[in-house]
């Protein structure tokens, strides 16, 4: 109990976004680029930061599907902004030891003569500690 | 001294969970003055106030302090309790406990405390309270009706019918309002025109209603029983008297390139123009910012074919000034701008329109005739997206933080009548919650859905995508289905929150009635006295006051004009005796506290003085207790300190400040 | 008029000519973009957690530095422009985050968000204005239909990055007409490319840009311009380049007829 | 100094006026005090010297409710005083008859006695036909001298300007005396820590020994009945009314003439403590220049003081906060 | 001052309301349950311009340690100008207070209609806070003409 509402507080703490000012109206959803690809969606991020079920959100696979494009946080009319909860889940995975999502040895392969660093630097610090 | 007694009441456990009465009332004896304390369950009860009775006779009390609920609900009951015990009303002082001490904090004992000290500040108060007698006012029998809409003119059809003056003044050239826009109304798919026109006629006809169209209230002073008000009359640029409402003028205008602001500026309208064809009056108007006699001096079209030679050029604003008795605010309403929703596309595209614009599409007097088309190319649509809550219940700061209450009951009505008359076209409706509290209001929606099969959708719509072929791709979410949908449509129709009209900050400051943080009047209470204002005289009818739809704005009216009734009904009023009074012998007649009266109460006598057998001939100030409102503004400005005001004199304030200081 | 100027790595690297265009239509306009020195890598991303604070502090040292030389901090990604202008924001409200990077900066006299930050394109419009660049502009680009691509960078918050309407902009539309373009509107211009995603999820960013791409060649546009490299990289890339995707810069020294200076240089 | 007496002589010779306020020499060659002069016999006392400092406008209050009209001699700053008691209603201007007289500076007895002077017999140069700029003191020790300006009151150093506004007919030539900032001193103090304010303010204060000198001196402290004499603010604990009068005092006194206060400085001159009490009148007349415009009360006679209007834009009470 | 201290002391806060609008904005912070700390008593005006400079340095001097004056909002008095003149009144007061080296956080002045229990709430408690902050009122006690 205490670990499962540490996380939670935790994710609150470092989003500084409120999950109980949610209305459910799905704007978040409705306006997400990479739904499709998520599993849990981003209406229900906030749901699942409401119920404490952090343990689902940091083994799901919208952590690395998000764009952080800021669509939801432009749009959520209640200010509860969605992509910061994500990327605070995010967080909480990439600060464990050896839990970076991007590893040093699969890059050569990602990338091609043109890529540029911009694109190198940003996914390094998204999905790497 | 005062023989104080000292009334704590439980309000059940309102007070009593909280505060420790029976300490409260302890401590109370041991406080200078008072001579008795108790403690009751509830001191409002027709045995509570016995109570207080019973002690005043007995225990001849000259002063009571009850501690119990704000003297905002209460004082008076108490105090007219006190007065049929035979003591002045004007001795009894309320000590806050509930509202200011029980409800809002959790700790017995630092609540306890809060008490004791609240108490003490009410008794060190009444130690120095005076008798005090209440003047009298006249009350004009006339009432003024600020909005000429359906709240307006229930309200002064209700309050001519009692028999008493009332004066709409109407800022269109028109009176009908928000109402004369619609099409259909629910729950029951009227015609708006057909049970609203009857209702213009009567309240036009009636022989003690007066209408101002075309006119704005500019200034009021006074108060309750006695508001003087100018009114601007615009100029019309047409005589009312001559016009017979032919509309050859119009016609023939050649300047016919304005927007039309009955229709929402989905079309245009001439220079000289009536905004519809059932207004009241039927008269029209010249706008000089379009016509072209008044830009360029050449025209003069629209006298010429006035056969009755009601045409005036050089007519010019009015300036009625008149007395009223009392004040009815019913300024409605108007939909939000969409400029912070450009996600929905709405200034991108025009097919997509607002439900106030879709009202006038639906409209056999509207721009398209009443046929239902896409504005950019005329077609008719196939899908139509309806998105609701655009604006309403947002606490960011794009939107605003009320529900409109009205949205989800009208889409239901725009989903029936579309699908009634074109049973071609598919129509879903993207909601978060469908609200339908009122008679037969559930069942209307109801039967969108399950007679009409209108696709209700629970989600959002996060964006409105303009298709090179013309199509609107809606991009939304079905949270039951938790499946994004993208949805081509032919036309999107946006459910924009409705707001309080621009000008009910100007009105309410001119009337000192207090506003809310969205502009909405503040009522006196929110549960018992919601048609009126905190500020004496001032009545509520319909939007302005907080979303409505028509049936509750008819309701909301006649509760208002049966307020302004009860008020006109009176000959005479009681002033309230707090008033400021100069003390003669030390005032300087320095002007100052004249100076800042917002009543214009001060005046100054040259008269002789007789300072302890010194007589001496000065200028000395005195107020007019009948226009003294009791502000206090004169008291803080007098150097000498020689001005006080009765009820919360220096010394009073100064016994509370130290009682609490303790 | 000098500005303190912050390229950031793509510019400096993979994209050098694109900053080459940039200053050199910069000298063609009458001002001056004075690298800042020894900047260091924005990062990329802007760190949404409340509790990050040395990675921020590479934005501030540059704020900080334009702070001192007096001058407004100029951009040219979108993606430095959103990190820079997000970190002044927090050092300008968030007093957390402001005592910290301070206590961490040991600067002379702390940093409180006073440097203005500025895209080049708002250089372009606040400073310069679109008209005076039409007055400049000896190459129309008379009769090309350009798609303006925002992406989610430059727009989003809308509260703190103030540089457009976030769902409704103009901005590069405006420019593109002051070259003497004509500017295509399409629905997905301020529509994610899939960023830093098309790093480990190349078919999420096609999926993307391919949407982008074709919205914007239905609407008739026949060329596309962005003002962020990655952009400009993940539409090229992941469209096998339907539509020509160049920086505003390029068009822009073009338009100032300083482009082949550059090229040969 | 002769012409002013010829013609006040005159004026009351013709009827014109009934009685003449001006100064009549004080036992010591530097303390002349405000007199009534009503035969000619009583002219030989009058004076009119550098050690005239005393605004003689408030004694126009109870002059006014005599018979006939009453000559008063005003100094250029004392005409601010009386056109704000005009201003308030508190004297008519048809009973009085105005002489500017013209005034180079006033002195300070003080700030001679400073200066190590002592044993004074005489002062040479204090009159007002001089142009001296030195003044030469015959004392019990010899001679001794002292630039005039070193012996100026502290208003004289920010003197307002040689121009009456309200007079009659003017006798003699005046001189604006300004070498300094007005508001100066004021700023000084505005700097300063809370503490050190305190302090400043706490160690004058401690000097006063309440015996209301600066009010009966005030032109605007013209109050029929003083605030402080009056039941009128106590509550039943009597006691405790004195405790609060002695610790709010200078801070009542000067919220009372805030926008009033023409800044003559009398309340500095007549303080036998030498409390610098014109720094709280002054600091208010910076605020409401500096927050309402700026406003010297006295130029003329107006309806409304800066404390009596206002306008919708005015800055907030917070605005004390946020400037530090 | 200590933490320890700070749990001891309990402040003295006088809040003058008006009554139409910051008295009827309190009673409704007290109906919707929304708490600040005990520590603020209420004493009811007719209107922000009621109070009197001498009332608030009477506070400080029977040991307040702030005061606080509520009002309707600028525009919205009942009396339709009262709070203007409070408004300069009260600016004047504060400043010469800060001027006398009284800590200017120890009086507020707040606009706070009827509707706005939320907003009376949160003012209270972060003046209480900032009182607490400053510590109790020693100085305006101690300013005596005579030592």
């Amino acid at each position: 109990m205490s670990i499962v509402n540490s996380q939670a507080d935790k994710i609150k703490e470092i989003s500084g976004s409120n999950p109980l000012k949610c209305m459910k109206c799905g704007k978040c959803s409705a306006s997400c680029p990479s739904f499709n690809e998520m599993d849990i969606k981003p209406h229900q991020f906030v749901s699942y930061v409401q119920n404490e079920d952090i343990q689902s959100l940091v083994e799901s696979k919208s952590l690395w599907k998000c764009l952080s494009c800021f669509a939801c946080i432009e749009r959520c009319p209640r200010n509860v902004q969605p992509g910061k909860l994500i990327d605070a889940a995010r967080q909480i995975v990439v600060r464990q030891k050896g839990q970076d999502y991007l590893k040093a040895d699969e890059i050569p392969e990602l990338i091609d003569p043109e890529t540029p660093q911009q694109l190198l630097v940003s996914a390094f610090r998204r999905y790497r500690r | 001294m005062q023989r104080i007694g000292v009334f704590v009441c439980h309000c059940g456990s309102n007070i009593a969970a909280t505060v420790d009465v029976k300490k409260v009332a302890e401590w109370a004896l041991k406080e200078p003055g008072v001579v008795h304390a108790e403690d009751y369950p509830y001191m409002c009860s027709e045995a509570g106030q016995s109570k207080i009775q019973a002690a005043i006779k007995e225990k001849n009390l000259t002063g009571v302090v009850v501690c119990s609920c704000s003297p905002r609900m209460h004082e008076t009951t108490f105090r007219e309790a006190a007065e049929r015990a035979g003591i002045n009303p004007y001795m009894v002082e309320i000590a806050n406990i509930r509202e200011h001490c029980s409800w809002i904090h959790k700790d017995m004992e630092e609540a306890t405390k809060k008490a004791v000290i609240l108490m003490r500040a009410a008794v060190a108060k009444v130690n120095l309270n005076t008798p005090l007698k209440p003047g009298e006012s006249r009350v004009t029998k006339r009432a003024l009706v600020i909005g000429g809409g359906i709240a307006g003119i229930q309200t002064a059809l209700d309050i001519a019918e009692a028999g008493y003056k009332v004066d709409i003044v109407e800022k269109t050239p028109s009176i009908g309002g928000r109402m004369s826009q619609l099409d259909k109304t629910f729950p029951t798919l009227d015609c708006s025109a057909c049970i609203l026109t009857p209702k213009m006629v009567e309240v036009n006809k009636h022989e003690n209603v007066n209408i101002y169209t075309y006119s704005e209230v500019e200034k009021v002073s006074g108060f309750v029983g006695d508001f003087t008000v100018d009114i601007r009359k615009k100029a019309r640029s047409v005589d009312m008297d001559k016009c017979t409402g032919c509309g050859v003028c119009q016609e023939k205008c050649p300047s016919k390139k304005t927007p039309s602001e009955f229709n929402r500026a989905l079309n245009t309208r001439t220079a000289i123009y009536t905004p519809f064809a059932q207004a009241i009056p039927n008269v029209p108007v010249i706008d000089r910012e379009a016509c072209i006699k008044f830009k360029t001096g050449k025209c003069g079209i629209c006298e010429k074919v006035c056969q009755a030679g009601a045409i005036k050029y050089d007519q010019e604003d009015e300036i009625i000034t008149e007395k009223y008795g009392a004040i009815v605010v019913a300024t409605g309403f108007d939909m939000i701008k969409l400029d912070n929703y450009d996600e929905y596309a709405y200034s991108q595209s025009k097919d997509v329109i607002t439900s106030l614009e879709l009202e006038r599409i639906m409209n056999a007097a509207g721009p398209t005739k009443g046929h239902l088309e896409r504005l950019s190319d005329g077609k008719a649509p196939k899908e139509m997206v309806f998105i609701q809550c655009v604006g309403s219940r947002c606490s960011d700061d794009r939107g605003k933080s009320y529900c409109s209450k009205i949205c989800c009951m009208y889409t239901a009505k725009h989903a029936m009548l579309i699908r009634d008359k074109y049973p071609d076209v598919n129509v879903t409706v993207f909601y978060i919650d469908v609200r339908t509290p009122g008679k037969n209001f559930d069942e209307f929606y109801r039967r969108a859905v399950e007679d009409y099969g209108v696709n209700y959708i629970k989600g959002q719509v996060g964006k409105v995508i303009p298709q090179p072929d013309g199509k609107l791709l809606v991009r939304g979410v079905d949270l039951i289905d938790n499946k994004q949908i993208l949805k081509e449509a032919d036309m999107v129709v946006l459910a924009a929150a409705i707001e309080p009209n621009k000008d009910v900050r100007k009105i309410a400051t001119m009337l000192t009635a207090s506003i809310d943080t969205n502009n909405f009047l503040t009522e006196a209470h929110a549960k018992l006295r919601p048609v009126e204002s905190p500020t004496a005289g001032i009545f509520l009818s319909g939007v302005c006051q907080g979303p409505k739809d028509i049936p509750e704005t008819v309701s909301q009216a006649g509760a208002a004009a049966v307020k302004a009734i009860g008020l006109l009904a009176k000959d005479k009023l009681m002033t309230n005796p707090c008033t400021a009074k100069p003390d003669e012998l030390m005032c300087n007649g320095c002007s100052q506290c004249a100076n800042v009266c917002p009543y214009g109460a001060i005046s100054y006598e040259v008269k002789e003085i007789n300072d302890h057998g010194v007589r001496e001939t000065r200028r000395v100030a005195s107020v007019n207790s009948a226009l003294c409102q009791g502000c206090g503004a004169c008291t803080v400005t007098c150097p000498s300190g020689a001005m006080d005001l009765q009820g919360f004199s220096n010394r009073q304030i100064l016994a509370e400040v130290d009682a609490i200081c303790r | 008029m000098k500005y303190s100027y912050y390229p950031g790595c793509t510019l400096k690297n993979k994209a050098k000519d694109l900053d080459a265009y940039a200053r050199a239509s910069a000298r063609a306009l009458g001002f001056e973009l004075e690298e800042i020195e020894n900047w260091q890598c924005c990062g990329g991303v802007y760190p949404l957690g409340s509790d990050e604070i040395a990675s921020k502090l590479s934005s501030v040292r540059a704020l900080n530095e334009a702070k001192e030389k007096g001058q407004d901090l100029v951009t040219l990604c979108s993606a430095c422009h959103h990190v820079i202008k997000r970190v002044n924001d927090d050092m300008k409200n968030v007093e957390d985050i402001r005592t910290k990077a301070n206590n961490y900066m040991q600067l002379d006299e702390p940093y409180a968000g006073e440097t203005k930050v500025l895209h080049f394109l708002e250089v372009l419009r606040d400073e310069i204005g679109f008209d005076k660049l039409k007055e400049k502009v000896v190459n129309p680009l008379t009769g090309k239909k350009i798609g303006a691509y925002y992406g989610c960078l430059l727009l989003r918050p809308g509260k703190i990055l103030e540089f457009d309407n976030p769902e409704n902009p103009k901005i590069l539309e405006d420019f593109i007409r002051a070259i003497g373009a004509e500017p295509v509107i399409y629905p997905y211009r301020n529509e994610c490319c899939g960023g830093y995603i098309s790093l480990k999820e190349k078919d999420m960013a096609k999926n993307m840009c391919n949407n982008i791409v074709d919205s914007a060649d239905g609407f008739g546009a026949e060329m596309l311009i962005t003002a962020c490299p990655l952009c400009m990289y993940n539409l090229k890339k992941s469209t096998d380049e339907k539509l020509p995707v160049k920086y505003f810069t390029e068009l822009l020294a073009e338009a100032l007829g300083v482009k082949e200076e550059v090229d040969k240089a | 100094m002769q012409e002013l007496i010829a013609r006040a002589k005159e004026l009351l010779a013709d009827g014109t006026v009934a009685r003449v306020i001006g100064w009549k020499a004080g036992d010591l060659p530097y303390n002349p005090e405000p007199a009534y002069f009503e035969k000619e016999e009583d002219f030989d006392d009058f004076v009119y010297n550098s050690f005239c400092g005393a605004n003689l406008s408030k004694l126009m209050i109870e002059a006014c409710k005599l018979e006939g009209k009453t000559l008063v001699c005003l100094k250029p700053c004392d005409t601010y005083s009386f056109n704000q008691l005009l201003t308030e209603h508190r004297v008519d201007r048809d009973k009085a008859y105005i002489i500017g007289v013209g005034c180079k500076g006033k002195l300070d007895i003080e700030r001679i006695k400073k200066q190590g002077i002592k044993g004074i017999k005489s002062i040479k140069g204090a009159e007002i036909t001089d142009d001296a700029e030195t003044l030469t003191i015959d004392t019990l020790y010899g001679e001794k001298t002292c630039a005039f300006k070193d012996a100026m009151l502290e208003r004289c150093h920010v003197c307002k300007g040689k121009e009456h506004k309200i007079y009659d007919e003017i006798i003699g030539e005046s001189k604006d005396t300004k070498d300094a900032e007005r508001f100066a001193e004021v700023e000084k103090i505005e700097a300063m820590s809370p503490e050190e304010k305190f302090a400043f303010f706490q160690k004058e204060l401690s000097k006063c020994i309440r015996c209301n000198a600066c009010r009966n001196a005030c032109p605007a402290c013209s109050c029929r009945k003083c605030v402080f004499d009056s039941t009128k603010f106590d509550s039943q604990q009597k006691a405790n009314v004195d405790s609060f009068e002695e610790k709010m005092f200078h801070i009542i006194r000067a919220f009372h003439v805030a926008g009033r206060c023409t800044d003559c400085g009398e309340c500095s001159r007549v303080c036998p403590q030498g409390i610098p009490l014109h720094l709280f009148n002054r600091k208010f007349i910076k605020d409401i220049d500096e927050l309402y415009g700026e406003y010297q009360a006295g130029e003329e006679v107006v309806e409304r003081g800066p404390l009596t209007s206002y306008t919708f834009e005015d800055a907030e009470p917070g605005i004390v906060a946020e400037r530090g | 001052m200590s933490i320890e201290a700070n749990e001891e002391f309990k402040p003295k806060i006088v809040a003058f309301c008006c009554n139409w609008c910051s008295y009827a904005g309190a009673d409704l912070a007290g109906s919707s349950r929304l708490g600040y700390p005990a520590d603020v008593k209420i004493i009811r005006v007719p209107c922000s311009c009621r109070v009197n400079p001498m009332f608030i340095l009477r506070a400080f001097e029977k040991g307040a340690d702030g005061v606080i004056l509520c009002g309707c909002h600028p525009g919205d008095c009942h009396y339709s100008t009262g709070n203007f003149y409070a408004r300069r009144r009260m600016t004047m007061l504060f400043s010469m207070l800060d001027y006398i080296g009284v800590e200017n956080g120890r009086t507020r002045v707040e606009w706070v209609s009827a509707a706005e229990g939320v907003k009376f709430s949160t003012t209270m408690n972060e003046f209480v806070e900032k009182i607490h902050s400053l510590g109790k009122n020693v100085r305006l006690g101690d300013l005596r003409c005579r030592n």
